[in-house]
């Protein structure tokens, strides 16, 4: 019966995505958003990336929101999973080359995230990819050994709170000046030029911390969950 | 302010005098003296019942989605009126001495009682004025909240039957919603006037679906069949005096919307034009016999009932179809005999239930396996229950032979025996139940346990002793009553009867004046041969003999249990409950429905039945 | 083969993606195979997402020591799908969670157990039986029905 | 610049910053979150009037439509912004456990909620809804039981599914369009999206966004998640968070999608809902579940009203929309000490008379009794329903009447137990003062309706007449045209 329903399911899908195929008209239109941003993006916010000045600037509050998302989540994981018992079993150490290897990588890690992240204006990549691999470099040691506090809760709950509130802060200023919300700040510099793009760099920093801090307390917070009896 | 504006105004004064001061020892009676207030501003207006006035307007009116909502009295609204205020008075006398004492003694909330009963009595009348279909909506509402209040007032079994009423009256509320949008939807408005204008134009099925819909919803109120179920148990709960005001008018709330709407406005010529299919029948047809089953039906199951309001109640409904009868009819006598119906029903059914109560009070019982021969006892209680079963059961010389005569006759002059029959036979059922009411409570052997029962209070006796004599008046002055009903069908756009102050002048007419006295003439001599005869002799009331056995008050030897045998066993077999079957077919079914949509929500899988709708919906746009 | 172009069979493995992922969601029981279902019908409407002016040959949206290429991608489906990927992540952090404190909790993730369980405790904590069973909710059963039956059956 | 925007960012910065403010001082922590949305409600408000001559448009970070994304303010979105604002001030979470995080997500809820009434970008509003959605699923967990963890995953199993069918479907518009611009959209619709394309997006986002609404198929979560959330969390979710993706839906069909089959999927999927919820309500058992079911049924009312063509539609869900705004948090902050079984409430107006009384006068509003404002919104539903001569329509309006008269049924079955003379074997709690003082307030905004109901349909009228108009909203916005060729 199970089978059955579920070759039925599948069959009125396939019907279904079949009928959609027939009916619409997968040719791209040439004209859309995407390419008139091509168009005024390096005069209107400086930076080489365009991904960048969509991410950032034409749509900043999608980001700003997405970070948001990534902190409740956070949050949330941290209320659900609860403080482990004290006498809580743990997983067993990692072998040796494990441990080598995980406090080999931490510092590269680090700085490749951090690369990642400021050259986010020019190249492909940005706070999100850094901040995963921030948040990788953090979460290796905790692989490699469980039970070691690597990264205090309380700190991180502190940066990824003034993270967030920077991108904001940041945002706010430009209302003072006069301006709507989120508008790049400060001198567009030379397109191409580390020091360029106004306050996209630094939004991106930012976002890097953040998402870097709550990836890491989020799988910290998976990590620590009880291992199951 | 017109006299309604003061009608209205006291009216929700008296509501709101009767919650702040209703649990006070003065309270009642100041309630009542409000009631009479309000009679007073009525009859202010009593150029309505006379025909010299048209309507009266009130001053307060709303506009709400571009449309007038305004109340006004016409002669229908004074006549009801009049009826409505006159129960409220009198009940509400009937309740302010020992009764409410006696009430509050044992727990019942008295303010609450007074309150509800003047809402029930504002809300009425609020109803009663409703110029357009907007405001008739929101006074039907009304009513059926306010009466559910009442009914609610003494917990345990009525919160049961309460509900039951509330679940009918609501469904009924809703039908009669969408009756009355569909006409805003043909008409574009809800004036009375547009409607009436636009009635010709419409087609026969939007009639057809208005007709039902309407009938339906008003049937609930008036507890046509099949909608009967809920009332007759819902009036005998509530307390006391309560269950007179409810029985004496409370339902004919129902048939009043449907005087206006269905006879004023739609016209019962139209429902003559509307066929059945594949019958000889049509709207009309239809109607009258629904009213004929409602007289029947209800009066044989009152005939089983050992509860004395539950009978009174059963026949409260079965009366509504002799109402109904008469005016679907629609000629000049059937709709005055409808019309007078209305009237003289309310008075001795408000008797016949205070005389209950009074029963109740002293005794402590309704039962009628559990009474008998308190005529000695309460003669006056046992004097208006008299007058009130003569009248109930149509004879002379009480008011309500007046109102049956001109319905049998209506029936006799529009050619339908079949009909007449029908309401002879209901009225067979109705005389030998009334029978066995009066019978069980006040003939035969006093119980040893009631031997020291006395007559009610004053409080009590007075309003009974008040309303016979109306019973009695009209009975012999029927004129005095038709009077008013000629001026409502002057305003309703029937036919006019012609009459005189002692009935109707046409060929074959009826002069109460003339027969009542006759009647009373004989009497009067038969009473004279009796005591100057000399050849009667006084015995003890428990002077009792059987089978030459002398029997002691102990034996209990009075005829009250399995009530007519021989009948019962000719009709038992009819008595099926197939209305509560149907109900409780009803009940299970949306049971089933509702535990298979539980079961949806707990078990299917959302995107299943997503997958099964977009399928759906893509086939159908691709298709 | 003409019809097969680059396009098409992106657009299958969007479409097939979310078909697998609906598949999952829809015929297994495990919760975990779930989660990863609703993870593959993310994925398959990023595709879509980024699909939608996917241009064969179109350079990154990136310009690079001036040289300002002739046709650049579409960068705002770029950026929507790097918004929708975190968003994602984020979810399935929080669902896997939640999986975790349900599975200490109930001892199962199997959907139709977890689901039963569900019910237990809302009933329990609640007061009142399991409604599978057949008993009735109080007041309908006591719609003064019976009372009517003995009532004029016994006069 | 606009101060609106700080109704959506206020918040968001003080629930990032709420746990450090906390480690300086717990009552800076406590007070700060109702201070902000004071402050959020008191700026939207100052800018309520201004709207009614005309609506205004805010972009984003100063770029120009519809390349940035646009805060478009209508009075509709401002209602719906304030109603969230308000109505988490008033149903602010009181949990004992996880106070601090209660109020970071009731704040994100405020702040989240007022960007989706208020947002003019496609995709935007995508965003802003999941992290509604997530939101909602912390809220829900906060209560801290294995049943508020399971019932959550239930819920975020269909949340996400529902979420990534909407993704799908704002990919299919992109794809057609070339634009996410709710203004561009509207000047392309007719051309580009009147096709079958248009309508799979259409029915896509219907069933992503409904997953909130509570629209038919996609509300099994419903039961589960009210009856096992905190009834103050509950009274948001069904009170005011529903509204918000109703009016999502509701912005989406003015806007863009025109076809009369979209019409027809919202009046099906209406019906369906209301038949499926309230016979589902009529044997519940527990009073917490029997809300939650009819509120199902009540959403689907508002379903039905949205598939009315025309103002008249837009007029009517409104009306229902914010009387069912009012009214049903009320009735589950009152079944928050209720919630159990009903047979259990058993003479409960005795210890706790005033909850009783709202609790008739909430049941006698939902039910539509004249002259509470219940009755005007359902007439307002049913009057274009009829008018529109139809089989379906008048389906539809059948299953209205019909519905109300089972709702009258199961509403006044638990009315009778509170009043029953014979108190439960276990006796119940009476009301907390808050929750009490907060379900009066609203009912209080009820009776208050029936005296202004001439100026407030007025309004109301007034509000749809501005949201149902495109080329208002067009010019406002005025987005550039899109040229073709990428290149410079």
């Amino acid at each position: 019966m199970r089978r059955f329903t579920a070759a039925l399911f599948l069959l009125g899908l396939g019907v279904m995505i079949a009928a959609i195929y027939q009916h619409i008209d997968f040719s791209n239109t040439a004209v859309n958003a995407g390419q008139a941003i091509n168009a005024v993006a390096a005069e209107e916010t400086g930076a080489a990336n365009f991904v960048t000045s969509v991410v950032l600037a034409y749509r900043g509050i999608d980001t700003l929101l997405e970070l948001t998302i990534l902190f409740t989540a956070a949050m949330i994981g941290g209320m659900v999973l609860g403080r482990r018992r004290v006498d809580a079993p743990r997983d067993p150490d990692a072998g040796f080359i494990l441990r080598t290897g995980a406090d080999l990588l931490f510092p590269l890690l680090l700085v490749v995230g951090l690369y990642i992240i400021l050259h986010g204006h020019l190249t492909p990549g940005g706070g999100f990819q850094g901040g995963v691999i921030l948040a990788a470099a953090f979460f290796l040691p905790l692989l490699a050994r469980p039970g070691i506090t690597l990264i205090d809760q309380r700190v991180v709950s502190l940066v990824e709170g003034l993270a967030g509130a920077t991108f904001i802060i940041i945002g706010l200023l430009a209302m003072f000046d006069g301006k709507e919300f989120l508008t790049p700040l400060l001198d567009k510099g030379e397109l191409g030029a580390l020091i360029s793009a106004g306050t996209l760099p630094i939004l991106y920093l930012a976002v890097g911390i953040k998402v870097g801090s709550e990836l890491a307390g989020l799988l910290a917070h998976l990590a620590e969950a009880e291992a199951l009896d | 302010m017109t006299a309604l504006d003061y009608l209205l105004l006291i009216s929700a004064i008296t509501v709101v005098i009767a919650l702040l001061a209703g649990n006070m020892r003065v309270g009642g009676w100041l309630v009542t003296i409000l009631y009479a207030l309000q009679g007073a501003a009525l009859l202010m207006m009593s150029g309505l019942g006379y025909s010299t006035m048209t309507v009266v307007q009130s001053s307060l009116r709303f506009n709400v989605l571009s449309e007038q909502m305004l109340w006004r009295f016409d002669a229908l609204s004074w006549f009801f009126a009049l009826i409505t205020i006159g129960a409220g008075l009198f009940c509400s006398w009937f309740a302010s001495g020992e009764w409410g004492e006696k009430y509050r003694d044992n727990g019942g909330n008295l303010r609450l009682f007074h309150g509800a009963l003047a809402l029930n009595v504002f809300t009425m009348l609020v109803l009663l004025a409703s110029g357009d279909l907007l405001t008739l909506f929101i006074g039907w509402e009304l009513v059926s909240w306010a009466s559910f209040l009442i009914m609610a007032l003494a917990g345990g079994k009525a919160f049961d039957y309460a509900m039951r009423y509330i679940s009918y009256a609501f469904a009924g509320a809703m039908a009669l919603l969408g009756g009355l949008l569909l006409i805003y939807a043909e008409v574009g408005s809800f004036d009375f006037q547009s409607l009436k204008e636009a009635v010709p134009t419409m087609s026969s099925a939007t009639l057809w679906t208005l007709v039902v819909l309407l009938t339906a919803g008003f049937g609930v109120k008036m507890a046509i069949l099949p909608f009967h179920l809920w009332q007759a148990k819902a009036y005998a709960e509530t307390p006391g005096p309560g269950a007179a005001f409810l029985g004496a008018i409370s339902s004919r709330m129902g048939l009043f919307a449907f005087i206006v709407v269905v006879v004023q406005l739609i016209g019962i010529s139209r429902l003559v034009e509307m066929e059945i299919p594949y019958t000889f029948l049509d709207a009309q047809d239809l109607l009258a016999w629904i009213a004929v089953f409602t007289i029947i039906i209800p009066t044989y199951i009152a005939l089983r009932q050992h509860d004395a309001r539950r009978l009174l109640a059963w026949h409260g409904v079965g009366q509504t179809g002799y109402m109904l009868l008469g005016i679907v009819i629609a000629n000049d006598l059937g709709s005055a005999g409808g019309l007078m119906h209305v009237f003289n029903y309310a008075s001795y059914q408000a008797m016949l239930f205070m005389a209950v109560v009074a029963v109740i009070h002293r005794t402590g019982t309704s039962d009628l396996n559990k009474l008998g021969g308190l005529f000695t006892r309460m003669p006056l209680s046992y004097l208006a229950m008299l007058i009130g079963i003569i009248g109930l059961a149509g004879l002379p010389p009480m008011n309500g032979f007046v109102s049956k005569w001109l319905i049998y006759r209506s029936l006799i002059v529009d050619g339908s025996p079949l009909l007449f029959i029908g309401a002879v036979i209901g009225t067979l059922g109705t005389i030998l139940s009334v029978y066995k009411l009066i019978h069980n409570i006040f003939l035969g052997q006093l119980r040893v346990e009631h031997a020291a029962v006395r007559e009610a209070p004053l409080s009590m006796v007075i309003p009974m002793m008040l309303l016979a004599a109306v019973v009695f008046v009209t009975g012999y002055f029927p004129g005095l009553v038709l009077d008013w009903t000629s001026a409502v069908q002057t305003s309703i756009g029937l036919p006019v009867l012609a009459h005189h102050l002692g009935g109707v002048s046409i060929s074959g007419g009826l002069d109460m004046i003339w027969i009542v006295s006759v009647l009373l003439v004989g009497f009067g001599f038969g009473t004279l041969v009796f005591f100057l005869g000399g050849r009667s002799k006084r015995v003890h009331q428990l002077d009792n003999y059987a089978g030459g056995h002398f029997l002691t008050a102990e034996t209990r030897y009075h005829y009250s249990d399995n009530f007519y045998p021989g009948l019962m066993h000719l009709i038992g077999p009819w008595y099926r409950n197939s209305f509560e079957w149907l109900e409780r077919g009803l009940i299970s079914a949306v049971d089933t429905l509702s535990t298979a949509m539980q079961g949806l929500y707990r078990n299917a899988h959302p995107s299943y039945l997503l997958l099964v709708a977009v399928v759906f919906a893509l086939s159908w746009v691709i298709v | 083969m003409d019809i097969l172009d680059n396009n098409t069979i992106l657009y299958i493995a969007a479409f097939g993606l979310m078909l697998i992922g609906i598949s999952g969601i829809v015929i297994s029981n495990h919760l975990m195979r779930i989660i990863f279902g609703i993870a593959l019908l993310e994925a398959g409407a990023n595709l879509l997402l980024l699909l939608s002016t996917y241009h064969e040959g179109a350079s990154a949206p990136i310009i690079v020591a001036d040289n300002i290429p002739t046709m650049m991608a579409d960068p705002v489906p770029q950026a929507l799908v790097l918004t929708a990927i975190v968003i994602g992540v984020g979810i399935l952090a929080l669902a896997l969670s939640l999986a975790i404190r349900v599975q200490r909790a109930y001892g199962t993730l199997d959907m139709r157990e977890v689901r039963l369980k569900l019910e237990q405790e809302i009933s329990d904590e609640a007061g009142i039986d399991m409604p599978s069973s057949s008993e009735k909710p109080d007041d309908i059963a006591k719609v003064p029905l019976n009372s009517v039956v003995q009532q004029e059956s016994g006069s | 610049m606009s101060l609106l925007v700080l109704m959506i960012v206020l918040p968001l910065l003080t629930a990032f910053l709420l746990s450090s403010i906390d480690r300086l001082s717990t009552f800076a922590a406590r007070v700060m979150g109702p201070l902000v949305l004071l402050a959020t409600a008191a700026i939207g408000l100052s800018v309520w009037p201004q709207l009614g001559d005309a609506p205004l448009a805010v972009q984003w970070g100063g770029f120009q439509a519809p390349l940035g994304i646009t805060l478009y303010a209508d009075q509709f979105g401002l209602l719906f912004a304030l109603a969230m604002t308000i109505g988490t001030l008033l149903l602010w979470p009181r949990s004992t456990e996880n106070q601090l995080r209660s109020s970071s997500l009731a704040l994100l809820l405020a702040g989240t909620g007022s960007g989706l009434a208020l947002s003019g970008d496609l995709f935007n509003i995508y965003v802003f809804y999941e992290l509604m959605t997530v939101v909602s699923y912390g809220l829900i967990a906060s209560r801290g039981t294995s049943g508020s963890f399971a019932s959550t995953l239930r819920y975020l199993v269909i949340s996400g599914f529902g979420a990534a069918l909407a993704l799908a479907g704002i990919a299919l518009v992109y794809q057609a369009t070339g634009t996410l611009n709710l203004a561009q959209l509207a000047q392309l619709a007719p051309e580009k999206l009147n096709n079958l394309q248009g309508f799979a997006a259409f029915v896509l986002m219907l069933v992503g966004f409904g997953v909130k609404a509570e629209l038919f198929p996609v509300n099994m979560w419903v039961p589960e998640v009210y009856a096992t959330a905190s009834s103050r969390v509950s009274a948001l979710l069904a009170g005011v968070v529903s509204k918000l993706a109703l009016l999502i839906i509701m912005r989406l069909l003015i806007l863009v999608f025109h076809q009369p089959e979209a019409l027809t999927v919202l009046l099906v999927l209406g019906i369906l809902g209301v038949v499926s919820g309230e016979l589902a309500a009529w044997r519940a058992r527990d009073l917490n579940r029997m809300l939650a079911f009819s509120s199902i049924g009540q959403l689907g009312v508002m379903f039905i009203a949205l598939s009315i063509p025309g103002n008249a539609g837009i007029f009517a869900a409104l009306a229902v929309m914010v009387h069912h705004l009012f009214l049903k948090p009320s009735m589950f902050l009152l079944a928050e000490r209720w919630g159990g079984s009903i047979k259990g409430l058993a003479g409960a107006a005795k210890t706790s008379p005033l909850g009783a009384a709202l609790f008739v006068l909430l049941s006698l509003s939902l039910i539509g009794v004249p002259p509470l404002p219940g009755f005007w919104a359902k007439l307002l539903v049913i009057m274009p329903l009829l008018a529109l001569d139809q089989p379906l329509y008048y389906f539809a309006a059948f299953v209205i009447l019909a519905a109300a008269s089972l709702e009258a049924n199961y509403l006044f079955r638990v009315v009778m137990k509170l009043y029953e003379k014979e108190p439960a074997a276990t006796p119940h709690n009476a009301h907390a003062t808050l929750d009490l003082a907060t379900a009066v307030f609203l009912g209080a905004g009820l009776v208050a309706a029936v005296f202004m109901l001439i100026p407030l349909a007025d309004r109301l009228d007034g509000i749809a007449a501005q949201a149902s108009d495109v080329s208002t909203y067009i010019q406002t916005v005025a987005p550039q045209p899109l040229q073709s060729g990428g290149v410079q």
